[in-house]
């Protein structure tokens, strides 16, 4: 019974992740592609919670759902689009993208196929302390790594998008050993 | 008590190295003319030195000794020491080289008074005793060829002396380029004498000769022809003779020295002192007597044409050189060495006597001097007398040991060298006249030259003196009675070829007889040359007229020259622009086409890059694709490794 | 619940997002396909964990490391979307190919 | 023998390490050309200074190496740190030491005008590569010395190089990099060879110390490829031309250090690694290599002579002289192998000096073409008797150092009995090869030094203080090496005989 309801639960999240996905490659206004994509991610976490994994789905939603799509948002709003019609938002790859992108799906789904017989087993009691103690233990210098990362991000994004402000001199032009022949 | 002369042996090269470079180091500072003085002191303490060693071998009865200073080279069995070998051939050697090295010292301190390069001279002349010091002493062969370099090396700086003309330095690379050519000669000699014999230590090597000649009969006359290739780079003479006439460019008791006491003697110094190798080397021999005798009569020749002062001397050196290597072929190395001392002591005085008439009247031309020995008369008696020792007129020098070479050519059966020997006697004593008269006798040709002739200062008369004296006794003192003289009895037991054995007793009466023939031909020499040039009957002018091609071919010296600059010299020129060009265009072209090629792809390759984002993610796709298939193949067995 | 349902979605998801960077013009799309891809990647590695049970936990520190990077690459991503955007006002890759060989 | 001092228990390691110490210094004052030429002059000198106590520490008359250094680096792939000198490296060391000083005392003088103090960064780094080279054990880190010498001459040439330097900075770089990645193939591959997995190294002592041998299947291209790399740095005749064409356009210090130490590199590595290590592979490559060193050396002579610019000349003359260090180590005997050895420091010495003296006249005189020059004897008597002996020494006069290596390798040569053709052919064919030298040597110095002088060169003086303080070691040296060889000799004698025996040579021993 709770198979069954779980079953259904699970089509259901299936159903809207794909077809989010689906929506936010194929969406012709941006901020609905944006959109969609915070629903597929707000889905995604469902299914972490099928899964068991709890606090993986609150990351989710706290990281994906909140910061990253406001983040997007941002970024759409920083660069106005002007409506065009519908064939001028693909590449002119696209047949050769769409093409390929099928071609290499078609095996990986044909393998997932394969693991039919296994079984996911939630862990009882939560995922909290099981993540925290292999964190905190076995992978704590990665993770102070991650945080580098982090601040290395950080800092690379102000330096990238700060506007050089107009007092400043131009910047030289390169000295060379001697004047060019 | 008494002091161990021997043992201060190196000290006779060291003092003239000291001052050599003392010389080179303050000369042209500090010491300018003074440097004349300081090399000319050395010399003669050297040169008394020398001497005391020569006297101490020979109150020794001859016995060798060897003077090591440390160990030179030492290399698994190979094994070389600066170590001086003393004994009579080298002490003869130390004894003349010394000798007339002083006396020519002195001269030039007159000679190059007023020369600005004056501390050059003086650095190099004693530079160059030290290493023809090193040459005689030596105990082996590889030192030795220090010394046989060092000389070339010395003998190249001197000649090209007077390096802001062309002709001397051409001259001077000429003399070291030939004499690398024989150089190559010499080392290839002293490595298969090292191969063969295991060592290069002059001793043990000729210890072991007797023992490989029974086996490697071959091998000891490649060694011998490797040597005497060597030597005939050194001593001018054929094929490589042609750089001594070209030396002459140098300053004039540079060539006394150099090129006629000394240093071309090496060579002849050389195979005497090889004579168990030489002895045991069947027909190598046989070339050295007949390169020789062929020699001797070929500068002979031209030396008959010769305008030139020096030439004349130079050609005569060659001629002599020649002799002495003809000695050495028959079988006589003391006479050749005999013949080596009597030749440095009045060639040396014929060449300073002509640089006293050169330093007299700044002219070399012959045709242009005439009647000088007014004006120069201790000049002229001292070249007199040296020319009567040229021209082998007894009692001087050179009768009694060209006589020995000439009468040896023929007691051993050498006829034919014989011959050869008797007729270049004629022409020197030809020549040698034809030289005199036209120098000074008759009248002066060129009355403002003849005018301002003078005879030289005292500090170059004096030397012209006392080696006439040697060009007078030298012989008697050296060489006499013939075959058992002082010289022979020395040398008897270091370069016979038959060391050990008692030397039979001469034959006097065939002697006497050799020697009066020879004496003829000396005297028809001199006589059809006072007709010529004192009577002109018959005139010179008409002579040559009547020579026609001949007289053609002497005067250019046979075309020699031509020949070696055209066909030698441009050939190997055109062979190494062939060997640049090839470098350039093909290895290097390579190279360049190899890069091109590289650019060439790239710049295909180049339109790949579109710059499109997207298509870049397109190859990552598809290259995620080729894994996937590829993985995916491996995975499920459809692909087999 | 089976584990080929989990990676046959997360399968779907990724190569969706695979097609979203290879076929759209506005950069801004292309980098929430990327987004997209990413989360693909963090079902597949929560599925396979649980499907280890306990001893897996090590897959889903894997997706919190994911998370960090995904945090990083939007950030840097967006900022060179601005950057490019103010040297030549257009989010259109197909416009943006300075780096032409 | 100097210990005690703990610092100088380390001096291999200090001698690598001062360098990288003086670069920080220069670094603060990379602007101020005053202070960098200082610092620059300051690090060398003490670095030259260390390598002196380093020979005295040397044990002479060992065969093994000494001062041995080993710690692990990388020790999940098995590579260490480790150095150590033998009798042959110890002296390639002081002289790089030596002629290091020399080039930055040099530069200093003037020579260099711009970025002096990168320069002098570029060449203490280069000191340091050079030095590494000789003193490394590990074939891993002694591939990173390799390598690490190359960067700095790249910016060197091409930077402070002449007017086509980036042309010839791109081949120089292109071409020893083409080697030495061959040769970092090859020291993958014997890595993966040296012994089953958890014991493989690549430390050289331990990769001869062992009794099994690399198969001879594999010894032929291992040799092949260390070969190569090798070849092209020394450089062999076909793979030369980079290298006129990188002289010409280096700055004087950079020709010095460039002739005079990094085609050594070649020689060293060829005697250190390749004959010890695939001794099986050497036979096969043997008479190959030994006909193309008789070619070298006649072949560079042969283009020597009609050369028109100084140091393309003195360049072809050095492929003739590599020609001599490669022939001396193939034919594997004693007295070739200690030939070669000495004559790789003859060269550095005498060609490092001579390119020194071509830089000097063109700094004078802005004019490098044999044609545009001539008259100089008189005019710079100082100039003329320090460039006249080296020129002699360059051809092998008996008394200066260049003759003692030549003729010893001329003897090796004469005893190899070798397939196919025995050295009894080489020997006199090789020998021809100084007759040659002295042909383009003398008639390069009568052109430039002999006839009248120009009007215009009247007015440039001779050789300046600073100039013969960077002449004058050179020409002591020339001199000592010549007339007093033996000291070098007992130092590079036991190990150029170990290496040989590795390689498969019978030794000849001293009989006296």
């Amino acid at each position: 019974m709770l198979d069954f309801l779980g079953l259904v639960v699970f089509a259901i999240f299936t159903i809207m992740i794909v077809g989010a996905g689906l929506g936010v490659v194929l969406a012709n206004r941006v901020t609905t592609s944006a959109l969609l994509m915070a629903f597929t991610f707000l889905n995604m976490a469902g299914m972490f919670v099928l899964l068991g994994a709890e606090t993986i789905a609150a990351f989710q939603v706290l990281i994906y759902v909140g910061a990253i799509t406001v983040l997007i948002l941002y970024g759409v709003m920083f660069t106005p689009q002007t409506p065009r019609a519908y064939g001028l938002f693909f590449q002119k790859q696209t047949p050769w993208g769409a093409v390929l992108a099928a071609l290499a799906a078609l095996p990986v789904i044909v393998v997932a196929f394969s693991f039919h017989d296994a079984k996911t087993v939630a862990p009882p009691g939560g995922d909290l302390n099981a993540l925290a103690i292999a964190v905190f233990n076995s992978f704590a210098f990665p993770f102070e790594v991650a945080s580098v990362l982090l601040l290395a991000a950080m800092v690379g994004a102000i330096v990238l998008v700060k506007r050089e402000s107009p007092a400043a001199p131009p910047a030289a032009p390169l000295r060379r050993s001697e004047p060019p022949r | 008590m008494s002091v161990d002369v021997v043992g201060l042996v190196w000290l006779v090269p060291g003092i003239p190295l000291a001052a050599a470079i003392v010389n080179g180091l303050f000369g042209r500072r500090w010491l300018h003319r003074t440097t004349g003085v300081i090399a000319s002191v050395a010399l003669g303490l050297s040169a008394a030195l020398g001497l005391a060693i020569f006297f101490a071998v020979l109150a020794s009865g001859g016995q060798p000794r060897v003077v090591t200073l440390y160990e030179w080279i030492g290399v698994g069995d190979f094994r070389v020491d600066t170590a001086a070998l003393v004994d009579p051939l080298s002490a003869t050697m130390v004894a003349v080289v010394a000798g007339i090295s002083f006396l020519i010292h002195i001269f030039s301190i007159g000679y190059m008074e007023h020369d600005r390069g004056i501390h050059r001279f003086f650095t190099w002349l004693p530079l160059f005793v030290f290493f023809m010091l090193t040459l005689v002493l030596a105990d082996n062969y590889l030192l030795m060829f220090v010394g046989w370099e060092g000389v070339g090396l010395c003998s190249y700086l001197l000649i090209g002396f007077w390096f802001e003309k062309p002709a001397p330095y051409t001259a001077a690379n000429k003399a070291f380029w030939m004499n690398r050519i024989g150089d190559w000669g010499f080392t290839i000699g002293t490595i298969l004498t090292f191969l063969t014999f295991g060592s290069l230590n002059f001793h043990e090597v000729f210890d072991k000769v007797a023992g490989v000649a029974q086996t490697q009969p071959l091998t000891i006359t490649f060694i011998a022809l490797a040597f005497f290739l060597g030597a005939t780079g050194k001593s001018a003479q054929l094929p490589l003779y042609s750089w001594l006439p070209d030396a002459m460019e140098g300053p004039t008791p540079v060539s006394a020295l150099i090129h006629a006491a000394t240093m071309v003697t090496a060579g002849v110094y050389l195979v005497a002192r090889s004579t168990p190798i030489f002895a045991d080397a069947g027909s190598a021999l046989v070339v050295v007597g007949i390169v020789g005798a062929v020699t001797a009569l070929f500068a002979a020749t031209i030396a008959l044409v010769q305008v030139d002062i020096k030439r004349v001397l130079a050609y005569s050196t060659v001629s002599q050189l020649g002799y002495m290597f003809l000695a050495c072929g028959v079988g006589a190395p003391i006479a050749a060495i005999f013949h080596l001392a009597t030749h440095a002591f009045f060639k040396a005085l014929l060449f300073l006597g002509s640089g006293s008439v050169i330093h007299a009247t700044e002219e070399q031309d012959m045709r242009r001097m005439g009647g000088l020995r007014r004006k120069m008369p201790i000049t002229y008696w001292t070249f007199l007398l040296a020319g009567g020792a040229l021209a082998a007129i007894p009692p001087l020098a050179g009768f009694w040991s060209k006589d020995e070479i000439v009468g040896a050519a023929f007691t051993s059966g050498h006829q034919i060298l014989w011959s050869v020997g008797i007729g270049t006697g004629l022409l020197t004593a030809f020549y040698t006249t034809r030289m005199i008269y036209l120098t000074f006798h008759g009248e002066p040709r060129d009355h403002h030259l003849y005018d301002h002739a003078h005879e030289s200062p005292p500090v170059m008369t004096v030397p012209l003196m006392l080696l006439a004296a040697g060009a007078v006794l030298a012989g008697l003192v050296l060489g006499f009675p013939p075959d058992a003289g002082f010289i022979h009895r020395f040398l008897a037991g270091v370069v016979s070829a038959e060391a050990g054995q008692q030397p039979e007793a001469p034959n006097y009466v065939l002697i006497a007889v050799l020697a009066a023939v020879a004496v003829v031909a000396a005297l028809i020499g001199i006589g059809i040359g006072y007709a010529m040039y004192a009577r002109r009957r018959p005139d010179p002018a008409a002579v040559s007229r009547a020579a026609g091609p001949i007289y053609t071919l002497l005067v250019n010296k046979y075309f020699v020259d031509e020949l070696y600059d055209h066909r030698i010299i441009d050939g190997g020129r055109a062979l190494f622009g062939a060997a640049w060009a090839f470098d350039a265009h093909i290895i290097d072209g390579i190279v360049d086409r190899l890069a091109w090629l590289t650019a060439l792809i790239g710049s295909g390759l180049r339109r790949v890059q579109t710059g499109v984002v997207g298509n870049y993610a397109l190859s990552i796709a598809a290259g995620l694709l080729v894994l996937i298939v590829v993985y995916g193949g491996y995975a499920t067995g459809m692909l087999h490794r | 619940m089976p584990l080929a349902a989990f990676i046959a979605v997360s399968a779907a998801l990724f190569f969706i997002g695979v097609a979203g960077v290879l076929v759209r013009r506005n950069a801004v799309v292309i980098l929430m396909s990327v987004e997209l891809m990413l989360n693909a990647t963090n079902l597949a590695f929560v599925a396979f964990s649980r499907r280890l049970g306990v001893a897996g936990e090590r897959g889903s520190v894997f997706v919190v490391f994911i998370f960090v990077v995904a945090a990083a690459e939007v950030a840097v991503g967006l900022a060179i979307i601005l950057a490019a955007y103010r040297n030549r006002p257009t989010v259109d890759v197909d416009q943006l190919d300075e780096m032409k060989g | 023998m100097i210990t005690g001092t703990p610092i100088l228990d380390h001096s291999l390691t200090l001698l690598l390490v001062i360098p990288l110490v003086g670069i920080l210094p220069l670094l603060a004052f990379i602007k101020d050309a005053r202070a960098a030429k200082q610092v620059a002059i300051v690090t060398t000198f003490a670095e030259l200074v260390v390598s002196l106590v380093m020979l005295a520490q040397f044990r002479v008359g060992e065969a093994g190496f000494q001062m041995v250094e080993s710690v692990a680096w990388l020790p999940s792939l098995g590579i260490r740190y480790e150095v150590g000198v033998d009798g042959i490296s110890v002296l390639l060391v002081v002289l790089t030491t030596l002629l290091t000083f020399i080039s930055v005392l040099y530069s200093s003088g003037g020579a260099i005008k711009q970025r002096v103090g990168e320069f002098m960064v570029a060449f203490l780094l280069l000191e340091v590569g050079m030095v590494g080279v000789f003193i490394a054990l590990d074939l891993f880190l002694f591939y990173v010395m390799f390598e690490l010498m190359l960067i700095p001459m790249y910016l060197i040439i091409g930077i402070w190089g002449g007017t086509r330097r980036v042309y010839a900075t791109l081949k120089f770089v292109l071409f020893t990099l083409a080697g030495s990645l061959l040769m970092l193939v090859a020291i993958v591959a014997v890595y993966l060879n040296s012994g089953p997995a958890g014991s493989r190294t690549l430390s050289f002592p331990d990769l001869i110390a062992g009794p099994t041998r690399f198969a001879p299947e594999f010894q032929v291209w291992a040799f092949l490829a260390f070969a190569l790399a090798f070849a092209i740095k020394l450089p062999m005749v076909p793979f030369h031309t980079w290298l006129p064409d990188a002289h010409v356009e280096a700055p004087t210090a950079g020709s010095i250090v460039l002739a005079g130490i990094l085609l050594k590199a070649g020689g060293y590595g060829l005697i250190r690694f390749a004959l010890p290590l695939f001794p099986i592979g050497a036979q096969v490559w043997l008479p190959i290599v030994i006909v193309l060193s008789v070619v070298a050396i006649l072949y560079g002579a042969m283009v020597s002579t009609v050369q028109k610019d100084l140091k393309k000349l003195i360049a072809y003359s050095s492929v003739a002289h590599m020609g001599f260090v490669t022939l001396g180590l193939f034919v594997l005997n004693t007295q070739g192998g200690v030939g070669a050895v000495l004559q790789m420091l003859n060269h550095g010495v005498v060609t490092g000096a001579l390119f020194l003296f071509v830089g000097i006249e063109y700094e004078k005189t802005h004019r490098r073409q044999i044609a545009d020059l001539g008259g100089f004897a008189n005019h710079w008597p100082l100039y003329t008797g320090f460039f006249g002996i080296f020129v002699l020494a360059s051809l092998g006069l008996p008394g200066l150092n260049g003759f003692v290596g030549e003729f010893l390798v001329l003897l090796g040569t004469f005893r190899y009995g070798g397939q196919p053709i025995s050295g009894l052919l080489w020997g006199p064919l090789a020998a021809i090869g100084v007759i040659l030298a002295a042909i383009y040597l003398l008639w390069m110095f009568q052109r430039v030094m002999y006839g009248p002088v120009r009007e215009a060169y009247k007015a440039l003086p001779d050789l300046t203080p600073i100039e013969v303080a960077c002449a004058a070691p050179l020409l002591v040296l020339t001199i000592l090496m010549g007339v007093f060889p033996q000291p070098l000799i007992a130092i590079i004698q036991p190990s150029v005989d170990r290496m040989l025996a590795l390689a498969g040579a019978t030794i000849t021993v001293a009989v006296h």
